[in-house]
C-alpha cells in the first residue's frame, strides 16, 4: 500500500504486535543476550507507537485487515484515539517497567522474565488493536495467562496462591466472555465489532450475551464484589511484575468493557448502568477503608487498586453526559496506570532496601533513598486527586458530570474515595519520615531503579497539565459517540 | 436386504453381543484381574466382529485395510494396557480373587 | 431419524452424567478417569455434527493429553500428600461450602435457565460466514474449509493461539526447576509398546499433516499425535539427551509461532497487510507454515507432559 | 427442536455444572477439571448453533474457533497444573485455603 511520507506508509499497528513476539522469542532463544535484546524491542515499540500516534493525527483512524480479507471473513485491526491513548499509556509503562527490570532482576530469573514479559507486551498491544470479538478472546486469554506466569515467578506459597487464584478468575473470566461471543455470532453472523454494532438489536439473546461478556470482564477487572483474586496476587508478585499487574492488565479488561459498551450494548442496556456505579462505588469506599487498614505497603497498594478501579465504574452511570464522563474514564485510566505503576516501583525499591514492606518500619525511608519516597508522594498526589494531576482531572471531570447532573450520591463517593486515598498515602509518607526501632538491611538500590519510579509518577503529574491535547487525541475517530449526544 | 447386508448384520450383533458379555464382566466380576480378563478377551472378539461386519459393506479395499489396522492398534494397545494394569495392582499387593 | 434423534439425546445425557461424575466423583482419579471419557464422548458429540477437525483435536488434546497432563500432576500431587482434601484440614472453609451448595442451586439453575432460553430464542436461522468461506475457499489455497479459516482467513488468530502453547511452556519452565527423573524402572511392555508405535504414530502424524489441507486433519491433530508420541517415550522412561538451555530444543520450539510471525512480518513488508498471501502461493506458505507449527506442537505438547526442564544428562536407555 | 439446538441445551448444561463445581470445590485439580467442562460446553454451544438451521452445509468458522479454544484450554490447564503441583510442593495441601504461614 503506498502512502505518501515515511512515516505514514508503515503499518505501526501490525508491528506493535509482531515486534514483541519476535522479541520475545529472540530473547527465548538467546538467553545470554535476553537482557539487552528485550530493553531494544521495548524501546522499539516505543517508537512503533510514536509512529502510529502520528499516522493517526495525520490520517485519521487506523485500519487494517489482517490476511487481506477484511470483515466478517478476516480479522481487523483499528486503532482510534481511545485506542492510541491505551497504547501510549502500555509504552510508557512497558519502557519504566523493563528498565527498573535491568536491576531488579538477577541473570537467573531475568532469563526467565524477558520472554514472558514480552509474549504480554504483545499481547496488550493486540487487545488494544483487535476490532474482532473472538481474536480478541485470544488476546485476553494470552494476557491471562502471561499475566499468571508472571506472577508466579517470584516463586514461594504466596505468589503461587495468588498466581493460581488470578489464573481461575481470568480463565472463568475469559470463558464467560467467550460463550457471549458464541451468542453474538450466532444472532448476527459475524465477530466485527463495527459489523455486530451495526446489525445490533434487543433481544434475550443478546441480553444474555450482554451479561456474560460483562461479567466475565468485570471478573477481569476486579470491580468489587469480583476483586477477591487481586489483592493477592497484586501484591505477592515481584514488583516490576505488580506495576504491570496493576497499572496495565486489569485496564485491558476494562477497555474491552468500555470499548463493547459503547460500540454494542450502550444502545440495549438500560438500568445496568446504575447497577455499575453502585458497585463502583462500593469499590472505591470499600477498597479505600480496606487499604487503610492493611499494615503491609504492597497489600496497601493493592487494595487502593481496588479502590481506584471503582472509580472508572462512576463513568457509567454518567454516560448521558458522554463527554465529560468518558473522557473522565478515560483520564483516569491512563493516570491510575502511570501513578500506580509508579507507586508499586517505590514499593519494590523500598522493599529491595530494607528486605520488608511493613509499614510500621519504614524507619527514615525519606533520608535514605528520597527519590523513592519522593516519586511515591507525586504518585500519591495523582492517586488521591490533588492537581496538579492526571488524577485530578479525571476526578475533576467525573464530579463535574455528577454535578451537572445532580448525582449527589456519586458527588459524595468521589469526594469521600479522595480523603480516604489522603489517608493511606500519608500513613505510607508519615512512617516514612519517622524513626522505627528495627534493624534494617540497607542494601543500595541502583539508579536503574529509582529513576523509572521517579519518571512515571513525574509522567502522572504532567499528565494534569496536557489536558488539551489528550482531549484532542482521544477525540480521533470518535469513540464516545459525542456528536450525537452533546447539543 | 441383500444377502451381504444379512452377514453383516449377523456379525455386528454378534460383536455387540460380544462387547455386552464384556461390559457385564466388568461390572459383576469380583476383582480387577477378572475383570481385566473379561474387558479385554470379550471386546477384542466384539471388535473384530464389528469390524468384520463393516468390511463386508465397504466399498473398497483401503477402508478394509485400515479398519483392520484400527483393529491390530487396540489388541496392542488392549494387552499392553491390561498388562500395565495388572503388574501395577499387583505391584500394589492386591491379592487374586479365591472363592 | 427417530434412531438417530434418540441417539443424540442419549449422547446428550450422556456427556451430562460423565460431565457430572468427573466433577463430583469423591476419588480423584476416578474423577479425572471420567473426564477421559468425557473428552472421548465429546469426540463423539463433534462427529455427530458433521466436525470431524475438532473430533479429531479433541480426542488427542481434550481426552488425550489433558487427560495424561492430569494424571501425571496426580501422580505428583500424591507424592506431596496432596492428592486429596482432607476434610479435617481444609476444616471451616469446607464447612462452609458444604452450606454454601445448598444455596448455590437457585442462582445457578436460574442461569442456565437464562441461557438455555436465551438459546431457544435466537432470532430464526443466520447463515454465518460458511457463504464467504465457500465463495474465497479458491483463493485460500487449500480445499478444507476449517484449515482455510485456521491458517487463511483467520491466519492471524492461529499465530496468537502457538503463543499461547509457547507461552504456558515458558511458564511451566520459568517455576517448575528441572523434570522430575523418569519412574524407578518402565514396564518392558511398556518400552516395546512405544518402540513399535512411536514409527507408527509419526506415520499417521504426517498422513494428517498432509491430508489436512484438503480433508479433516492439520497441524493441529498432527502435532497433538506428536505430542501423545512424545507423552508414550516419556512414560517407557526415555529421554532425550537435550537440556532445556539447547539452542536445537529451543529452535524447534519457537519454529511455529517463528515461522508464522517471520511470514507475517515479510507479507507486512510486501503488500502492506500481515498474513496476506499472495495466491499462487497461498497453498506452500500454508505448507511451510503448517510443518513448523506441527513440530513446536507436539513437542511443546510433550513438554509440557514432561512436567519441568529437561536437564539433559541422562542418556536414552 | 433438533439436534443442533439440543447439543447447545447441553453445552448450556455443562457450563453450568462447571461453574458449580469450580465454586463447591476446594481442591484445585477439581476447580482444573471444572474450567475444562465449561469450556467443553461453550464450544459445543458455539458449533451446534451454527446447525441449528437444518443439515444444510457446516459453517468452518466457528469449528476453526473451537480449535483454538480447544488449544488454549490445554495451555491454561497445563500452566495451572504445574502452579498446583508447585504449591503442594510448597504448602503440603492443593487448596487455596489450606496453610496460611509462609
Amino acid at each position: 500500500m503506498p502512502a505518501g511520507s515515511a512515516v505514514t506508509g508503515v503499518s505501526w499497528g501490525a508491528l506493535l504486535v509482531l515486534l514483541p513476539l519476535t522479541g520475545a522469542m529472540v530473547c527465548f532463544l538467546w538467553t545470554r543476550a535476553a537482557r539487552i535484546l528485550g530493553l531494544s524491542t521495548v524501546i522499539a515499540v516505543c517508537l512503533a507507537v510514536a509512529g502510529l500516534g502520528w499516522q493517526l493525527l495525520q490520517e485519521g483512524v487506523y485500519h487494517h485487515a489482517a490476511g487481506g480479507w477484511g470483515a466478517p471473513l478476516g480479522i481487523e485491526l483499528y486503532a482510534d484515539g481511545l485506542s492510541l491513548l491505551m497504547l501510549i499509556a502500555t509504552a510508557a509503562v512497558a519502557l519504566a517497567v523493563s528498565i527498573y527490570s535491568t536491576g531488579y532482576f538477577k541473570r537467573a530469573r531475568a532469563i526467565r522474565f524477558w520472554p514472558l514479559w514480552l509474549i504480554l507486551l504483545a499481547a496488550l498491544n493486540a487487545l488494544f488493536l483487535s476490532a474482532d470479538i473472538f481474536n480478541l478472546y485470544v488476546t485476553l486469554e494470552l494476557v491471562g495467562l502471561a499475566a499468571a506466569a508472571l506472577t508466579a515467578l517470584g516463586g514461594g506459597a504466596a505468589a503461587l496462591r495468588g498466581a493460581m487464584r488470578y489464573l481461575l478468575a481470568s480463565l472463568l473470566g475469559s470463558l464467560s466472555y467467550l460463550l457471549g461471543v458464541a451468542l453474538l455470532y450466532h444472532s448476527f453472523g459475524s465477530v466485527d465489532i463495527a459489523m455486530l454494532a451495526a446489525r445490533m438489536e434487543s433481544s434475550p439473546t443478546v441480553w444474555a450475551a450482554l451479561g456474560l461478556m460483562s461479567a466475565g470482564l468485570i471478573m477481569k477487572t476486579a470491580l468489587y464484589p469480583l476483586h477477591f483474586w487481586l489483592p493477592p496476587a497484586h501484591s505477592s508478585a515481584p514488583a516490576p511484575v505488580s506495576a504491570v499487574l496493576s497499572g496495565l492488565v486489569v485496564k485491558a479488561s476494562f477497555y474491552l468493557l468500555l470499548r463493547l459498551w459503547l460500540e454494542l450494548f450502550g444502545s440495549v442496556s438500560e438500568g445496568i448502568d446504575n447497577m455499575l456505579g453502585l458497585l463502583g462505588s462500593v469499590a472505591v469506599l470499600w477498597g479505600s477503608v480496606q487499604a487503610l487498614r492493611q499494615t503491609r505497603l504492597k497489600l496497601l497498594v493493592a487494595y487502593s487498586t481496588v479502590a481506584q478501579l471503582g472509580y472508572l465504574f462512576l463513568a457509567f452511570p454518567l454516560a448521558a453526559s458522554a463527554m465529560t464522563a468518558w473522557n473522565a474514564a478515560a483520564y483516569l485510566v491512563i493516570s491510575h496506570a502511570l501513578a500506580k505503576a509508579a507507586m508499586f516501583l517505590a514499593a519494590g525499591n523500598l522493599m529491595h532496601f530494607a528486605g520488608h514492606d511493613r509499614i510500621a518500619d519504614l524507619d527514615r525511608m525519606v533520608q535514605r533513598l528520597p527519590l523513592t519516597v519522593f516519586a511515591f508522594a507525586l504518585a500519591g498526589v495523582s492517586i488521591m486527586g490533588l492537581p496538579p494531576s492526571g488524577g485530578f482531572i479525571g476526578k475533576w471531570l467525573l464530579l463535574e458530570a455528577a454535578l451537572t447532573q445532580g448525582r449527589w450520591d456519586l458527588v459524595a463517593v468521589v469526594i469521600l474515595g479522595g480523603l480516604l486515598a489522603a489517608g493511606y498515602v500519608f500513613k505510607v509518607l508519615g512512617s516514612a519520615f519517622t524513626q522505627a526501632a528495627v534493624p534494617q538491611r540497607a542494601r543500595r538500590v541502583p539508579a536503574s531503579m529509582e529513576w523509572p519510579a521517579l519518571l512515571l509518577a513525574c509522567a502522572a503529574i504532567v499528565l494534569g497539565l496536557v489536558t488539551l491535547p489528550v482531549f484532542s487525541l482521544v477525540t480521533i475517530g470518535d469513540a464516545f459517540g459525542v456528536d450525537e449526544v452533546v447539543p | 436386504m441383500t444377502p451381504t447386508d444379512w452377514i453383516a448384520a449377523l456379525l455386528l450383533g454378534m460383536g455387540g453381543v460380544f462387547f455386552l458379555a464384556g461390559t457385564l464382566g466388568l461390572l459383576r466380576f469380583p476383582d480387577v484381574y477378572t475383570r481385566l480378563h473379561a474387558l479385554t478377551k470379550a471386546d477384542n472378539v466384539g471388535l473384530g466382529l464389528i469390524v468384520l461386519g463393516l468390511s463386508v459393506q465397504a466399498d473398497s479395499w483401503v477402508v478394509v485395510g485400515k479398519m483392520l489396522l484400527i483393529w491390530a492398534l487396540v489388541l496392542l494397545a488392549g494387552a499392553s494396557v491390561a498388562q500395565l494394569i495388572a503388574r501395577s495392582v499387583l505391584r500394589r499387593g492386591i491379592r487374586l480373587w479365591r472363592q | 431419524m427417530l434412531l438417530q434423534s434418540g441417539f443424540d439425546v442419549a449422547l446428550g445425557l450422556g456427556l451430562l452424567w460423565v460431565a457430572w461424575q468427573a466433577l463430583n466423583s469423591s476419588d480423584l482419579f476416578k474423577a479425572i478417569v471420567f473426564f477421559i471419557a468425557f473428552g472421548l464422548l465429546m469426540a463423539l458429540a463433534w462427529v455427530r455434527m458433521d466436525a470431524p477437525d475438532i473430533a479429531l483435536a479433541e480426542a488427542a488434546i481434550g481426552a488425550g493429553v489433558t487427560g495424561a497432563l492430569l494424571l501425571g500432576a496426580l501422580a505428583r500431587l500424591r507424592a506431596s500428600n496432596a492428592g486429596e482434601t482432607t476434610m479435617g484440614q481444609a476444616g471451616n472453609g469446607q464447612r462452609r461450602f458444604m452450606a454454601s451448595r445448598r444455596l448455590l442451586w437457585i442462582p445457578l439453575l436460574l442461569m442456565a435457565a437464562g441461557l438455555g432460553y436465551a438459546v431457544l430464542s435466537l432470532p430464526g436461522y443466520t447463515p454465518g460466514l460458511s457463504a464467504q468461506v465457500a465463495a474465497n475457499l479458491g483463493a485460500s489455497g487449500v480445499s478444507n474449509p476449517v484449515t482455510a479459516v485456521l491458517l487463511n482467513f483467520r491466519g492471524y488468530d492461529t499465530l496468537l493461539e502457538l503463543v499461547v502453547l509457547l507461552l504456558a511452556l515458558l511458564g511451566m519452565w520459568s517455576m517448575a526447576g528441572p523434570a522430575p527423573p523418569p519412574s524407578a524402572e518402565a514396564a518392558a511392555v511398556l518400552d516395546g509398546l512405544s518402540r513399535f508405535l512411536t514409527p507408527l504414530v509419526l506415520l499417521v502424524a504426517a498422513y494428517l499433516l498432509w491430508v489436512g489441507t484438503r480433508a479433516p486433519g492439520g497441524a493441529f491433530q498432527a502435532g497433538s499425535l506428536l505430542g501423545a508420541a512424545g507423552v508414550l517415550l516419556i512414560l517407557a522412561g526415555w529421554r532425550a539427551n537435550v537440556a532445556s538451555t539447547a539452542l536445537s530444543l529451543r529452535l524447534v520450539l519457537t519454529a511455529g509461532p517463528g515461522v508464522f510471525v517471520a511470514v507475517a512480518a515479510f507479507s507486512l513488508l510486501m503488500s502492506g497487510q500481515m498474513l496476506k498471501y499472495p495466491p499462487a502461493y497461498a497453498g506452500i506458505l500454508i505448507l511451510i507454515i503448517e510443518i513448523a507449527a506441527t513440530l513446536s506442537i507436539g513437542l511443546t505438547l510433550a513438554g509440557l507432559f514432561l512436567g519441568g526442564r529437561p536437564r539433559g544428562e541422562r542418556k536414552s536407555p | 427442536m433438533n439436534a443442533a439446538v439440543l447439543y447447545a441445551l447441553v453445552g448450556v448444561g455443562l457450563y453450568s455444572l462447571g461453574l458449580y463445581a469450580l465454586i463447591v470445590h476446594a481442591h484445585l485439580v477439581r476447580k482444573i477439571l471444572a474450567i475444562n467442562v465449561m469450556g467443553s460446553g461453550v464450544f459445543l454451544v458455539l458449533v451446534a448453533l451454527a446447525r441449528r438451521g437444518g443439515e444444510a452445509g457446516t459453517d468452518a468458522v466457528p469449528q476453526a474457533m473451537v480449535i483454538t479454544g480447544i488449544v488454549v484450554a490445554v495451555s491454561a490447564t497445563a500452566l495451572a497444573l504445574i502452579l498446583v503441583v508447585k504449591l503442594a510442593a510448597e504448602t503440603g495441601y492443593a487448596t487455596l485455603s489450606g496453610n496460611r504461614q509462609e
